[in-house]
């Protein structure tokens, strides 16, 4: 019989300071909590009260190192093609035409100062594809592949998930590749002709 | 235990256990491999791999109540399939084991140790459905991860992803 | 409402304050002969029923619910989000109206249109004010008893009738516990009606009406009270399948339940015709422990706040606030506790309610006949 | 006695007695019915199916059926450098990321024997102790909201949205962090990342007690779980359980105290396990109060680390980690004790490539759940639900 009486008292019991909580909840939905970032100083001295935050027009807070959104810096790309290489999913695309001698000054140099030898036509990320896992950013030489702290860049159209940095049109892209093949093939022509007096002398 | 290379304290446990398990069967069990990271030793005739199971569980020394996992594996060099479970004594001996069986590539048989330990029941399912090693005494023996009409084996090496499965394309 | 209801009983109460004066005047005002005023006067309840029930009472839950949880609740429609439950209506409405194939077609309609009716028929018997009453039977708890009973017959034709196993389960298991719970919830209010010495609402009232307010109320008249006023509480929470007692529609278990196949307009009737048995219960519940209409403020010496405070008009809002405290408890109920199984349901029903309710039954008819 | 003709449906047998009474016997064969708790229902936790054979209310049979999440994660191991396996680890257990990604990191250092630097290993013990709390408090929030109580679930989900911002400051990532790398840390810790772990648990502990109160301490709780899905010691043993559910059966093993790993020996911490006073032992009751508790050890963890933590001058989180990963040929089973249990890889090298030759990852819920159709026999369909929200499975570490 105790047990049947002690049963329903800890159940009133249980069950009362369980509303306790939820009314003492209820009263204090006057307040806002604030909304500032884990990473500024004063979070945790935020009064304690409602924590939604309206999203489209209250943006959530996200700290500067944030792996969101890519972005390539194009000018400072060498077009080493290591991220291509390290990333696990193979979502970034490069394609890169050999700078021809004489206009290396015209392709210019990268930030810091070092020659870039590739031009650029292509370099192309599937954001789609992308897990934002960062291994790219980090084996990148000069750095200009980063994460932009940018949460939200959703789309409409899929294909407009596929990120294009490269800064060559496709006519400028024909003439580098026609000139490149030009110089290829004079330094062939050079090359047999050389190895044609030398064969010349050999025989002489 | 050839060279006197000193051994850490688990590795010198799991030869003690091994050395009571090949004092019983003998012949059937290769010989003690003890590497640092995960010593081991090998079944050479699969069919006795249920009694030792069973023995390395229930006998007064060695007492391998618990088996953490089965992992299948292709041994392609050697035209073979194989599992590789690791089993440890939990809260009584402490001491761990690794144990290897192998059976031939197309057909091979591997009898069962579901009845030992619960956990290969699922695991064999799933060394079945990723490398089609067949298990002899299975309770409820069908794919587990993959559908049931799927074709091939899919951590084979030499494994080559089918067209379409009901019309889907797979290769992705 | 009939005008012989009015003047039966609404002229003692007409006297005194300026409320109890605008409303006499509206009362007078004819148009052509036609008694304009009465149906204004009517209409004010009914207008308060739709608006509550369809809209503001869903509005209520979800800021209750969101205020209780840290939350802000709908913000986006209107001001706090106070279109939010207007908004959700007409996509219910413009929402296509499914009946699936294997569905009992003539069941799966039927059932939602059962349940609305059997939860809003209750209206009829409530008191509102001294001076509206829809129909004034003599046996209205009776009535307000019995006709909750109906509401089972659309739950389980509605998931009898879409043909879908988890609404199988909710129907069945809804069936056991209505029916169940409404014998302790009928032994409850039978203690109350011992009190009142009669079955109709009005009268019920009337006699819980005086001068020190709340001390007429029939909770403190009787000093076991308490008990079958929290039996019948407890026992109403399972009847409309509220709170710890949610099993037929359990979102966690059978998916939503009952009405799990219906969507558009006929799962905005079902949920809105939980709605409307919620203030049923919670107006019945006022008025036989907690004295309707009448006010709570005792008159205290030269200020006669009670008879400031009464009259047609009063009436209703005194009624109406009660309700909503009622619903306020039972929405606070359900945000904090867990549901029970059914057997446990069973167990506190026939083990725990009902045993305390013939107790209870008995000490007040014990209390009613030996003290004076 | 006399048979009566039930054209198959059971059989009914009428006996007259002598003063005249009848006695009809039925027992009517009630057909089985087939219920498919599909891939798609609130509370099998993600897409798992368990199709059940239902007699009334009474589970006769519950068998789980997988695969609806399965991503080849050991297909894909074999095809990208080790690295790279560190973000899909990650994605197995997508609630406990930085455990997963310590295991993985941990087995394969065991490969190349490097030694790693003390701070890296305090910085690992923090945001894997953080993310514990943090997978706990999902599982004891959707387990109050499968018994039918939603606000715990609201209360967890706020706390739990401090420790992703706090995990998102320290690795840029919420959920999927990619931070662990084999032999180091991909950045180190913000300035005062520190400190604001330390207000963060003096913050949570008063928090912790509430939800105690609203949800563990409750009658109708403690009814609906006390006494359901009761797993003795020894089967779960052979059952191969580990974490919560094996302590709620009541063997005190936890990896991290008999097996340790990293830093873990030096911390003092006790290993929660219920002694029968507040629960049935092996109960889902038990199993519930186990996580509770495991989250107290793990502030206590956190405290100390943040007070034995070496400073920062001259730390280069990526010290120890060689230029080209390229383990020696070898086999390797490393784990660690996830939140959900042991998470275990074993991993084949074949010293010649970056490449892992074999990567296979023993996930707990995998093995938790496999014990569901013995322990589901007998069940009301509302204590199935209180069983499998008690195992606390994660889909993506089960399917893999």
């Amino acid at each position: 019989m105790s047990e049947y009486f002690g049963n329903i008292k800890t159940g009133a019991v249980t069950i009362a300071s369980g509303m306790g909580i939820t009314l003492k909840h209820f009263f204090n939905a006057i307040h806002r909590k604030g909304d500032a970032g884990v990473d500024e100083a004063g979070y945790f001295s935020q009064v304690d009260g409602l924590c939604t935050l309206q999203y489209p027009r209250e943006v959530i807070p996200t700290p500067k190192n944030g792996r969101y959104r890519l972005y390539n810096n194009i000018e400072d790309c060498i077009g080493c093609g290591q991220c291509d290489r390290a990333c696990p999913i193979g979502c970034i695309a490069i394609e890169t035409i050999k700078v021809a001698p004489d206009d290396l000054a015209l392709c210019g140099k990268t930030s810091d100062g070092q020659q870039k030898k590739f031009w650029l036509p292509v370099f192309d990320i599937d954001v789609a594809k992308c897990m934002t896992c960062g291994i790219c950013t980090t084996v990148c030489p000069t750095e200009c592949l980063v994460h932009t702290p940018v949460s939200d860049f959703s789309e409409f159209d899929r294909s407009n998930f596929i990120y294009h940095f490269g800064n060559l049109s496709r006519l400028e892209a024909e003439a580098k590749r026609r000139k490149n093949t030009e110089l290829q093939a004079k330094a062939q022509a050079e090359k047999e002709k050389k190895a044609a007096e030398a064969l010349k002398e050999s025989k002489a | 235990m050839e060279e006197g290379k000193v051994f850490s304290q688990s590795v010198q446990q799991s030869a003690a256990a091994y050395a009571i398990i090949h004092e019983k069967f003998g012949a059937a069990v290769s010989a003690f491999d003890a590497n640092e990271t995960m010593p081991f030793f090998e079944v050479l005739d699969a069919r006795l791999w249920r009694d030792i199971a069973l023995f390395m569980r229930d006998h007064a020394k060695l007492k391998f109540n618990y088996m953490a996992c089965i992992t299948g594996m292709d041994y392609q060099a050697e035209e073979k399939l194989g599992i590789v479970c690791n089993l440890e004594s939990l809260s009584l001996f402490n001491h761990k084991l690794a144990v290897k069986v192998k059976c031939d590539r197309d057909g091979g048989f591997i009898p069962s140790v579901a009845c030992v330990w619960h956990t290969a029941n699922w695991h064999e399912r799933e060394a079945y459905d990723m490398f089609g090693m067949l298990f002899t005494g299975h309770p409820d023996f069908r794919r587990i991860l993959c559908p049931d009409d799927w074709e091939g084996f899919p951590l084979r090496k030499d494994y080559k992803v089918q067209e379409s499965y009901h019309g889907i394309k797979v290769p992705y | 409402m009939t005008s012989t209801a009015l003047s039966q009983f609404s002229i003692p109460f007409l006297m005194g304050s300026s409320l109890n004066v605008w409303s006499e005047a509206l009362a007078g005002f004819n148009l052509f002969g036609l008694p304009l005023g009465l149906v204004i006067l009517a209409a004010i309840p009914l207008v308060f029923i739709a608006l509550y029930s369809l809209t503001y009472g869903v509005y209520g839950e979800r800021k209750i619910s969101a205020f209780m949880q840290d939350r802000l609740g709908p913000m986006e429609v209107g001001k706090w989000g106070i279109l939010q439950t207007i908004a959700d209506i007409l996509k219910l409405l413009q929402k296509e109206d499914v009946v699936p194939t294997s569905a009992d077609k003539f069941l799966f309609v039927v059932g939602p249109g059962i349940l609305f009716v059997g939860s809003f028929l209750a209206y009829a018997v409530l008191p509102f004010s001294p001076a509206f009453i829809g129909a004034s039977l003599n046996v209205g708890l009776f009535y307000a008893i019995g006709i909750v009973a109906l509401e089972v017959v659309g739950i389980l034709a509605a998931g009898w009738g879409s043909n879908n196993k988890w609404s199988l389960y909710g129907a069945v298991r809804s069936v056991a516990q209505i029916v169940s719970y409404e014998i302790p919830a009928a032994i409850a209010l039978l203690c109350g009606a011992m009190m009142a010495g009669t079955l109709d609402m009005q009268k019920i009232i009337a006699i819980q009406s005086g001068s020190l307010g709340f001390a007429h109320f029939f909770l403190f008249q009787n000093p076991i009270a308490w008990l079958p006023f929290l039996i019948y509480f407890i026992a109403s929470l399972a009847e409309v399948n509220r709170a710890p007692f949610d099993i037929p529609e359990a979102e966690s278990e059978l998916v939503a339940g009952y009405f799990t196949e219906y969507s558009g307009m006929k799962f905005a009737v079902i949920f809105l015709a939980e709605y409307g048995s919620m203030f049923m219960v919670s107006a019945i519940i006022s008025i036989v422990f907690l004295g309707g209409w009448n006010s709570p403020l005792p008159n205290i010496g030269p200020i006669a706040l009670n008879d400031l405070t009464n009259g047609p008009v009063w009436g209703a809002f005194w009624i109406i606030m009660k309700g909503f405290f009622f619903i306020f408890v039972q929405m606070w109920l359900r945000w904090t506790l867990p549901r029970l199984r059914v057997d446990q349901l069973m167990y506190l029903c026939w083990k725990v309610l009902t045993p305390f309710a013939f107790v209870s039954f008995v000490l007040t008819a014990i209390w009613e006949v030996y003290v004076p | 006695m006399q048979e009566l003709d039930t054209a198959g449906l059971g059989s009914i047998r009428v006996t007259r007695k002598n003063d005249h009474t009848v006695v009809i016997e039925k027992d009517l064969a009630t057909e089985q019915m087939v219920l498919a708790m599909g891939p798609q229902h609130p509370s099998t936790h993600g897409v798992l199916k368990l199709e059940c054979l239902t007699d009334g209310e009474v589970i006769t049979q519950a068998e789980p059926f997988l695969g609806y999440l399965h991503r080849c994660f050991e297909k894909c191991c074999e095809n990208v450098d080790y690295p790279a396996i560190v973000p899909y680890t990650d994605r197995l257990d997508y609630l406990a990321g930085m455990n997963s990604e310590f295991a993985y990191a941990l087995t394969v250092e065991k490969l190349l024997d490097i030694e790693i630097p003390r701070r890296v290993e305090f910085i690992r013990v923090i945001v894997a102790e953080l993310n514990r709390i943090a997978s706990h408090l999902v599982a004891i929030g959707t387990y109050g909201i499968d018994l039918g109580a939603f606000t715990p679930f609201l209360f967890c989900f706020r706390d739990r949205e401090i420790i992703l911002g706090l995990l998102e400051w320290a690795s840029g990532a919420r959920m999927l962090y990619n931070y662990i790398w084999i032999g180091g840390l991909a950045y180190d810790v913000p300035s005062d990342f520190l400190k604001r772990v330390g207000e963060f648990v003096t913050y949570f502990r008063p928090k912790a007690v509430e939800l105690c109160n609203l949800l563990t301490k409750n009658e109708i709780f403690v009814k609906r779980t006390m006494g359901i899905g009761i797993m003795p010691a020894e089967v779960a043993i052979n059952y191969g359980w580990s974490g919560p559910m094996l302590r709620g059966s009541g063997v005190k093993w936890d990896l991290r105290r008999n097996d340790p790993y990293s830093v873990y020996p030096e911390l003092d911490f006790n290993v929660p396990v219920p002694d029968g006073k507040l629960s049935v032992v092996g109960d889902c009751l038990s199993r519930h109060l186990v996580r509770a508790f495991e989250m107290e050890e793990s502030l206590k963890i956190i405290e100390q680390c943040i007070s034995k933590m070496p400073a920062t001058e001259g730390f280069n989180p990526r010290s120890a980690i060689p230029k080209r990963i390229r383990p020696k040929a070898g086999e390797v089973y490393g784990r660690a004790e996830n939140p959900r249990g042991e998470l275990g890889f074993y991993i084949l090298s074949d010293g010649k490539s970056t490449k892992p030759l074999r990567c296979k990852a023993r996930s707990s819920c995998f093995v938790n759940l496999s014990a569901m159709k013995d322990l589901s026999k007998g069940q009301l369909l509302p204590d199935l639900v209180a069983i499998i929200g008690s195992i606390d499975i994660v889909l993506g570490e089960v399917d893999r």
